[in-house]
């Protein structure tokens, strides 16, 4: 059922601006009885600068990087980019054009074997582990967050080559932050864009489209988005003092899944890595604390209450029944 | 009369006059473009054709049987189609042993509104056939071949 | 015998591709082919009288046109040779244009083809036999499956004929689509106001028995002679005793119940009239809503009702019917549109169907006729209506256009600016698609005079904010994208064939398409009729269509149940199954595998034989392939017949 | 078909047989029994194959001269096209079969053919209804029989007057001796095939006479069945008899198929389209079809009806116009390939001595 | 024998109710029985069951219909009438059904086989058996062959060998020789390419000599009279001496029998030229078997071609 190793695919964030992605990712992966074999020298995937001005070469790009895995005997790779995992998918399925393939090869100078994978990290842990692994797991439950998920743009879409979730209102995150203990507001734009890496040449979309997430997020109160693209976590964290510089009224950390399971699993916080978010997620966390608190006292005052009903009914026998009519009939409106 | 040479093999077609005939029919008015090897023979119900049939087309020189009818459950007389299913099925299985290779004979279902998926049907048909090559079942061949030698 | 040949152009449908003169010159070496030519079109007047003269002049004894389709001209041709004395079963087609002519462009190829498919209908014609329909007396009493407003026409067009109608609804009450409407287009007349007087009409007329709250169990029997079972579904309230006064359905304490007639606007009771001018006008109890059936302590209907017409130990009861004739008008449904995620899935409430936003505008509708938002209540100042929402949408598997929904959009707009006359509407359209009398004007109408704004293009995203939907999406005129804040969005869900139709197709015995709508006869030539005998179409069920259409369909179909029905006797098909006596060995294969029970064993002479009941044999053959001696043969497809056709295309 | 000369004994040995056969070869038809998978059959001879001695045939040769389904004449429409009046035929003879030869059958295979004879020959006409297609292969088939060294279990030769060396019907006759065959002729077709081979030896010639001779005197003795004609006559109305002996029997045709004396035929058109052959197949008496009148009405319904035609026919209708030859060479075949063990012998003793009790 | 004694015993108690009793008793040769119609206390006496006891009594069945009929029974020829009675073509209370342990029958092909070099089955003199064994008397002397190399085909592969629905029981139960049949026997013929399958039928069919014994020692071809093979309405088949025709006409009756066919060998056994003719229909079972998981014979109900299922999880219909 479940595979246990795969060929890890760090992807050029991972090395750089996500290596708080690629720390949790890697200690929550160890914790879960996953095995990553890291894919010997790998290389670009052949994103954005390549994709949009050379298919081939792009997909040639990916391609090397399934070759060095088959060098290493691995077929099935895992990646936590979803622009690394589009790009990658995006090769097998061009390749299985021969032609396409055939000018591939021409670059690679090596063909590339049948029945390669990729897959995101997202994907293997709802997937292959299960959630029920997941919620075995946690030691410091999530009680208390208040979590939007924020998927992106690319994670599940284009259906055709992506096959997870679905495409429009994906749940997979929303219930792995479940698992976790945390509370998941339904959040809208999950799967809406963030502007993506045109906030480099279009600079103001960023703040217009990362801010109306943003926005959003801070109208339902979230404590925290939660997201599973390096992209998507610059554009909303690393910018956000940007967006707030053109009217944000709202402060949110802007945290990896991975960070939040690795702190939930009781980890430490060279692993969680929180303290490379550009905002803060202490914060968060104490909002998160205070409202457990809560939770924690309510829960009490319930059970108390309950415990002198039944108490109460087990002494006055003679009443009873008018007790349960009562009873019923407000079950009935309610 | 026969198959133009080099050009078609003998492909024979048994189709239900009220699905797959009707399916054939909106293939025809949509102008959907299909091999010219196929002849069809009508029948009411897919449940009429006795797999017999079949094997005197296959033994009688035929490279390709196909039969169609209507989807299960939409058979015009109710239950037809779901007989065939049983005897054809059996009968796809058999041809081995004669040493009929099972792939020239297909059995499918066509709905009358289905002119493109016939459209495809009969092509691919028709191309599986072709790859086939033409059939060499021809024992009357060789029993003349065995009598022929003999009174010379 | 003596075979003529025709070999038809059809214009240059055929001999475009074929060479029809010299197909004909190799038919007339066929054997038994007395006379072979090609003809210009051979089902026009010119065609047949040529062919008549052509039998006469060369006394021929059994005729093969080459031409079109057999499922088309077939019957035309029959008659044809009948006019000139022959038996119309001497003779035979080769389908040489929809099965040569139109699928290929091979000149060589598709004449060959065309000479050895009329080879093969000489060889089969060589063993044709004449055959004489035999006549069975005719039931005269119509079915009419639907109580919408197609199904209500059929029926009184049929009863005012003087036919005995019965009339099957699965509501509670007759009405159908149309009775959820409030106004319709493009008069923007009261939809209730027209329909509600024809629900009467079918209630009170004499020639007419509703069995509402009811479904077609079973049917079996033949053109002429079905045997109809009905299910009538347990009401839980003796209909012969409610007199429909509403006490029960005021004093029910389960006010949660999902309310079916309004969409599931607002809740209702369990026991319920389904709106007030219900026809018929009875109380019927929802099971799973009704607190006596699911704790078995409530009971407060029947102590409130009048005449004590409760009753919660009401079975299902079956009725047997006989009729000559069906009408099937079992309308459409609305797709499940919570595939759309992109539209919120239906987690949004202030997103809701057209249907749905048709029961808020109605008067006698949940809201009273107010249009109020689902969520809070409040009334919306923009909405937004988003088209094609199940329609024309290959991702989803529903190419077609459901055909009435630009026309309904406009009129909700206007009615929307009727009911808010500050409001402001957005459309997201496609097409506007409006061919009809008076529709075209009518949407200007809307864009002009009610200043609804039509944005063409579709809509990625609904998402709320606030109390706000944010409805995103492009203007493919402008070619920018557009945020509009909405109150309300209304979806104009796309239609497709009613729940349950295939099954009752199946029952039927006629076939569908793979969005569950009927097939008729021939899309242009045999719109009402289907291709099993005395089954008619009304309506939606047949293609989605708008209420003129239906209306006008329910009337057709009538006309051609009338016609049929104005018979006092039938003419079975003699293309049944025979059995010969001497080969029959009472084996007892033929009768265990009849679909329709056509065979019964009888004793001859102390031998056990079958023997076919002719006009059940529906002709299918699966007797005479089942028969290992092949004692009964199916007339007209014998095995020798079929072999024939066979041989002529393989045989050393 | 009688000797005219005392024509020479010759020998071949087995290493010369395969050049023999293939001299014939050259110039007609060469049958030979061969064993194909459980059965041993006449086939076309060409070099390489193997003549099988051991295993007796399970069929017999009459095949050869009478064929399982001959073609006697093809037909074509003759009217077309614009003649369309014209519903004359044009037929055309089949071809003509060629010379035949039919190596090691067994000797009473050859007198099987006796039985033929006269019947093709117009016997009881005078002469005028002479079968052409017979005749015209017998004419042209030269058979050469060989003599049986040891009896089976169903062989009854010797009841119906032949032996394990009879060349009654034949035109040569071979002995296996030694290392070889030795043939003598017994007709001058006969003498004429052995032509070029070389002359026997005296002692040869001599060990072939006493093999013969051994081979006789291992043949059971003749049971008396003179008596069967008027036996079988006298029961022809003895149902129950006839029931009881026929109980087992399924029908089949495999006894008069296999059976060297069988003659019936039936004639059946095959066409297609315009072209179309006549066909003369066997046919047998045990069908119910054999029989059948178009009325419906079949004189002979029951099986018992038809196995007492097939014995009454061999051991008693057929002797009463053919001078008191049964027609049966008592080959056993009828008894040996029967699927249910029907005795032809028994039914015949049975008859006689219930005749004798009535 | 003892246990021949014990059946004899059997068939004797019911005879009075019956109008025969059909078994096996002596044949024309010592390595063959013959059907035996018992009707008296005399014809008991000649009753013999044992290797010999090869035809299939389930043949006669039909042909008697009206009048109680008891037949002895092997496992094989239950399954026949058990056939018979599933498709109402005999009514089981017109049976009564005297069964034994069959331990298997000869097959004269194989004794044929074993004895070449030696002697033709038919010059066989007489047959005594010793254990599991058969001694022969021969010309040259007593051969001994194991029964279990001459015995059927079907006996080697026999998962039924007590005649499971006999009314009367004689002797003890014995073990089934499988316990499924693996059709090894197809799958060994099948080792052959296709075009040498082709060849194969040429070539066997070749010397059908149409006797149509096959069709007559079948006991559940229910034409009889009526067979297509001599009709000309239909007229499936010419009477030209033809591979094509002669092979239809199997293709005919194994077609007719797909699903009924209880593999009781009778045709391949009664054809007087040996062709494997039961292949044919071993090839349909084994389609019928494990598409519809019906054994003729044993299972109640119409045969799988003659009704069907809405869903037939077993067919895998190819996608175009």
């Amino acid at each position: 059922m479940s595979k246990a190793t795969f060929g890890y695919f760090p992807g050029c964030s991972g090395l750089g601006t996500s290596l708080e992605y690629e720390r949790s990712t890697r200690a929550v992966c160890r914790e879960l009885g996953l095995t990553l074999w890291d894919i010997p020298d790998w290389n670009c995937c052949g994103s954005t600068p390549a994709h949009t001005v050379d298919p081939v070469l792009s997909s040639a790009l990916s391609a090397r990087v399934f070759a060095q895995g088959e060098t290493a005997g691995i077929r099935d790779v895992v990646t936590p980019c979803p622009s690394c995992l589009s790009n990658l998918r995006n090769a097998l399925e061009h390749m299985e054009d021969e032609l396409f393939a055939a000018r591939v090869e021409a670059l690679t100078e090596r063909p590339l074997e049948a029945g390669h994978s990729v897959k995101s990290v997202l994907q293997v842990i709802v997937e292959d582990i299960g959630l029920d692994k997941v919620k075995e797991r946690v030691r410091r439950p999530l009680v208390g967050l208040r979590a939007v998920p924020y998927y992106g743009c690319l994670m599940t879409r284009p259906e055709k080559i992506m096959r997870f979730d679905d495409p429009e209102n994906p749940q997979s995150l929303d219930l792995l932050l479940q698992a976790l203990g945390a509370e998941v507001l339904p959040f809208p734009l999950k799967v809406d864009c963030c502007g993506g890496s045109l906030g480099i040449p279009v600079r103001e979309s960023v703040p217009r489209l990362s801010g109306r997430i943003l926005e959003l997020a801070g109208e339902l109160g979230a404590d925290v988005i939660v997201v599973a693209c390096p992209l998507c976590q610059m554009n909303l964290d690393l910018r956000q003092g940007q967006i707030r510089a053109k009217g944000l009224d709202y402060t949110v950390p802007v945290p990896y899944f991975t960070q939040l399971m690795a702190y939930a699993f009781g980890l430490g916080d060279e692993e969680a890595a929180f303290k490379l978010l550009a905002e803060d997620i202490s914060p968060a966390f104490s909002c998160m604390q205070r409202r457990a608190g809560e939770i924690k006292a309510e829960e009490a005052r319930v059970a108390a209450l309950a415990a002198q009903k039944a108490a109460a009914k087990a002494g006055r026998t003679g009443s009873g029944q008018s007790q349960a009519k009562s009873a019923g009939a407000a079950g009935g409106e309610a | 009369m026969s198959v133009l040479k080099e050009k078609e093999l003998r492909v024979i077609g048994f189709l239900c006059n009220w699905c797959s005939y009707g399916g054939a029919d909106t293939a025809g008015v949509g102008r959907f473009a299909q091999p010219t090897d196929l002849r069809i023979v009508r029948v009411p119900c897919s449940g009429r054709i006795n797999p017999l049939f079949v094997l005197k087309a296959l033994l009688g020189g035929a490279d390709g049987v196909l039969v169609s009818g209507c989807h299960p459950r939409d058979c015009h007389y109710a239950e037809g189609n779901f007989y065939a299913r049983r005897r054809l099925e059996v009968l796809k299985g058999f041809l081995p042993v004669l040493g009929i290779d099972p792939r020239r004979f297909e059995y499918t279902w066509v709905s009358a509104s289905e002119g493109q998926r016939w459209q495809h049907v009969v092509t691919t048909f028709t191309a599986n056939i072709h790859a086939l090559g033409p059939a060499s079942f021809s024992p009357e061949a060789r029993e003349l071949q065995i009598l022929n030698a003999a009174a010379r | 015998m003596r075979i003529g040949v025709f070999i038809c152009h059809c214009g240059s449908n055929i001999a475009g591709t074929v060479d029809c003169a010299s197909v004909a010159s190799v038919a007339s070496t066929y054997p038994d082919v007395a006379y072979a030519t090609d003809i210009m079109y051979a089902c026009a007047e010119p065609g047949q009288d040529a062919i008549i003269a052509a039998i006469k002049e060369h006394r021929l004894t059994g005729v093969v046109v080459a031409s079109c389709t057999p499922r088309m001209h077939e019957p035309t041709f029959r008659k044809t040779v009948e006019r000139a004395g022959l038996n119309r079963y001497m003779f035979e087609m080769a389908n040489i244009r929809e099965h040569v002519s139109w699928i290929g462009k091979d000149m060589e190829a598709n004449t060959n083809k065309a000479s050895e498919l009329v080879r093969m209908a000489v060889s089969k014609l060589r063993l044709n036999r004449e055959l004489k329909p035999k006549s069975f007396p005719v039931t005269k009493r119509l079915l009419v499956v639907g109580g919408g407003v197609a199904g209500i026409q059929a029926a009184l067009d049929a009863a005012d004929a003087g036919l005995e109608v019965l009339m099957v609804e699965k509501q509670p009450t007759i009405g159908g689509k149309m009775a959820k409407l409030d106004k319709t287009f493009p008069t923007v007349d009261c939809s209730s106001c027209i329909l509600g007087p024809r629900m009467v009409d079918v209630a009170q007329h004499p020639n007419i028995t509703l069995y509402a709250y009811s479904e077609v169990e079973s049917i079996s029997g033949y053109v002429g002679n079905f045997d109809v079972k009905i299910r009538k579904k347990a009401a839980y309230v003796d209909w012969s005793k409610c007199t429909g006064c509403g006490l029960c359905t005021e004093k029910c304490p389960s006010k949660k119940s999902y309310d079916r007639f309004n969409e599931g606007v607002g809740p209702t009771t369990a026991i319920i009239i389904p709106f007030p001018q219900a026809i018929p006008k009875k109380a019927s109890i929802e099971r799973e809503y009704c607190r006596q059936f699911n704790t078995g302590k409530c009971g407060v209907c029947a102590k409130v009702c009048p005449t004590g017409a409760i009753n919660y130990e009401m079975q299902d009861e079956f009725i047997d019917a006989k009729v000559g004739g069906i009408v099937a008008a079992t309308g459409y449904d609305l797709m499940d549109w919570t595939v759309y995620q992109e539209y919120g899935g239906g987690r949004y409430p202030d997103v809701v169907t057209s249907l749905q936003y048709e029961r808020m505008l109605s008067a006698s509708g949940p809201t009273g006729g107010h249009i109020k938002r689902p969520s809070d209540g409040e009334e919306p100042k923009d909405v937004v209506f988003i088209q094609c929402v199940g329609s024309r949408d290959v991702s989803i598997g529903r190419p077609y256009c459901s055909g009435f929904c630009c026309m309904y959009t406009a009129k909700q707009a206007i009615l929307t600016k009727d009911h808010i006359p500050d409001s402001h509407s957005y459309v997201f359209y496609m097409d506007i698609r409006s061919p009809g009398k008076g529709y075209d004007e009518f949407t200007r109408r809307v864009q002009e005079e009610y200043q609804a704004r039509y944005i063409r293009g579709r809509v990625s995203m609904v998402y709320p904010k606030g109390k706000k939907l944010i409805v995103r999406g492009a203007d493919t005129l402008m070619g920018t994208q557009v945020e509009v804040e909405a109150d309300l969005v209304v979806l104009a869900v796309g239609a497709e064939a009613a729940k349950g139709a295939p099954h009752l197709a199946e029952k039927l015995r006629i076939s569908y398409d793979s969005y569950g709508f009927f097939m008729e006869g021939h899309p242009k030539l045999r719109p009402v009729e289907t291709n099993t005998a005395g089954v008619f179409l009304a309506g939606a069920c047949q293609g989605l269509k708008d209420i003129p259409s239906s209306v006008a369909q329910g009337s057709a179909a009538a006309a051609k149940a009338l016609a049929l029905l104005s018979r006092d006797m039938l003419d079975s098909d003699p293309q049944i199954a025979a059995v010969n006596v001497n080969r029959c060995v009472g084996c007892r294969k033929c009768i265990e595998v009849c679909p329709f029970k056509a065979i019964q064993e009888i004793d001859l002479r102390g031998q056990p034989k079958a023997e076919v009941i002719e006009t059940v044999c529906q002709g299918c053959g699966l007797c005479n392939a089942t028969c290992p001696q092949g004692a009964i043969q199916l007339s007209h497809f014998t095995d020798n017949q079929l072999l024939a056709e066979v041989e002529a295309l393989c045989r050393f | 078909m009688v000797m005219s000369t005392d024509t020479a004994k010759k020998f071949v040995s087995f290493e010369a047989l395969p050049d023999f056969l293939a001299q014939l070869a050259q110039g007609a038809c060469v049958y030979a029994p061969r064993r194909e998978n459980k059965a041993v059959v006449y086939r076309p001879w060409s070099p390489g194959d193997n003549v099988e001695f051991a295993a007796r045939p399970t069929e017999s040769c009459k095949h050869v001269i009478f064929p399982r389904s001959e073609e006697l004449f093809s037909f074509t429409r003759g009217g077309e096209g614009e003649n369309p009046d014209d519903s004359s035929l044009i037929l055309q003879e089949a071809s003509e079969p060629g010379p035949a030869v039919i190596f090691g059958a067994l000797s009473c295979d050859a007198r099987g053919f006796l039985a033929f004879d006269p019947v093709y020959d117009g016997c009881g006409t005078g002469g005028k209804a002479r079968d052409v297609y017979y005749l015209k292969r017998r004419a042209i088939t030269t058979l050469v029989v060989r003599t049986c060294k040891t009896p089976l279990n169903t062989c009854f030769c010797t009841w119906v007057g032949g032996g394990p060396a009879s060349s009654e019907g034949a035109d040569a006759l071979m002995t296996e001796i030694g290392n070889g065959l030795l043939f003598e002729a017994v007709s001058d077709k006969g003498a004429a095939l052995l032509q070029s081979l070389p002359d026997a030896s005296a002692e040869q010639g001599a060990e072939a006479t006493a093999s013969r001779e051994a081979a006789q005197g291992r043949f059971p003795q003749p049971a008396d069945i003179k008596a069967a004609p008027g036996s079988l006559r006298a029961l022809f109305d003895s149902a129950p008899f006839w029931e009881k002996q026929t109980a087992q029997c399924l029908y089949c045709g495999a006894c008069t198929y296999l059976c060297p004396t069988c003659y019936c035929f039936n004639i059946t058109d095959e066409s297609n389209g315009i072209r179309g052959v006549r066909l003369r197949s066997w046919d047998n008496c045990m069908s119910p079809l054999f029989t059948l009148e178009t009325s419906g009405h079949n004189p002979r319904p029951a099986k018992f009806n038809r196995l007492k035609n097939r014995v009454g026919h061999k051991f008693s209708y057929y002797p009463k116009i053919h001078s008191g030859r049964f027609s049966c060479c008592g080959c056993g075949r009828c008894i040996k390939s029967c699927p249910s063990s029907v005795d032809i012998r028994k039914i015949v003793l049975d008859a006689i001595k219930e005749a004798a009790n009535v | 024998m003892a246990i021949q004694d014990d059946i004899k015993s059997a068939i004797a108690e019911v005879l009075p109710g019956l109008s025969c009793v059909i078994g096996w008793g002596a044949g024309p040769e010592p390595l063959r029985a013959a059907p035996l119609f018992m009707r008296d206390a005399a014809d008991v006496e000649k009753f013999t069951a044992g290797f010999l006891a090869v035809n299939n009594p389930a043949l006669f069945l039909p042909a008697l219909k009206g009048a109680k009929v008891g037949l002895v029974v092997k496992g094989c020829d239950a399954r026949s009438v058990g056939q018979l009675v599933a498709e109402n073509l005999v009514k089981r209370e017109e049976v009564h059904l005297i069964g034994y342990p069959c331990r298997g029958i000869i097959d004269m092909d194989k004794t044929a086989a074993a004895l070449e070099g030696r002697c033709e089955p038919g010059e066989v003199k007489g047959l005594r058996e010793e254990d599991g064994d058969i001694v022969l008397d021969t010309p040259g002397g007593e051969v001994r062959l194991a029964k279990t190399d001459v015995a059927a085909d079907k006996c080697a592969r026999c998962r039924y060998p007590n005649a499971e629905s006999a009314d009367v029981f004689v002797g003890e139960k014995i073990a089934p020789v499988v316990e499924r049949d693996d059709y090894a026997d197809l799958a060994a013929f099948e080792n052959m390419e296709l075009d040498a399958r082709k060849a194969f039928w040429e070539m066997e069919m070749s010397r059908c000599i149409r006797c149509y014994a096959c069709r007559n020692s079948c006991p559940l071809c229910v034409c009889r009279d009526h067979c297509v093979a001599a009709s000309r309405e239909p007229h499936w088949l010419t009477q030209a001496d033809g591979v094509r025709d002669k092979l239809f006409f199997q293709l005919i009756h194994a077609t007719h029998l797909a699903g009924r066919c209880t593999g009781c060998g009778e045709c391949e056994r009664a054809c007087p030229v040996g062709i494997p003719l039961l292949t044919l229909k071993r090839a349909f079972s084994r389609q019928v078997e494990g598409l519809f998981g019906y054994t003729a014979g044993l299972d109640q109900g119409m045969p799988p071609l003659l009704t069907f299922k809405l869903e037939e999880p077993a067919i895998k219909e190819r996608e175009w």
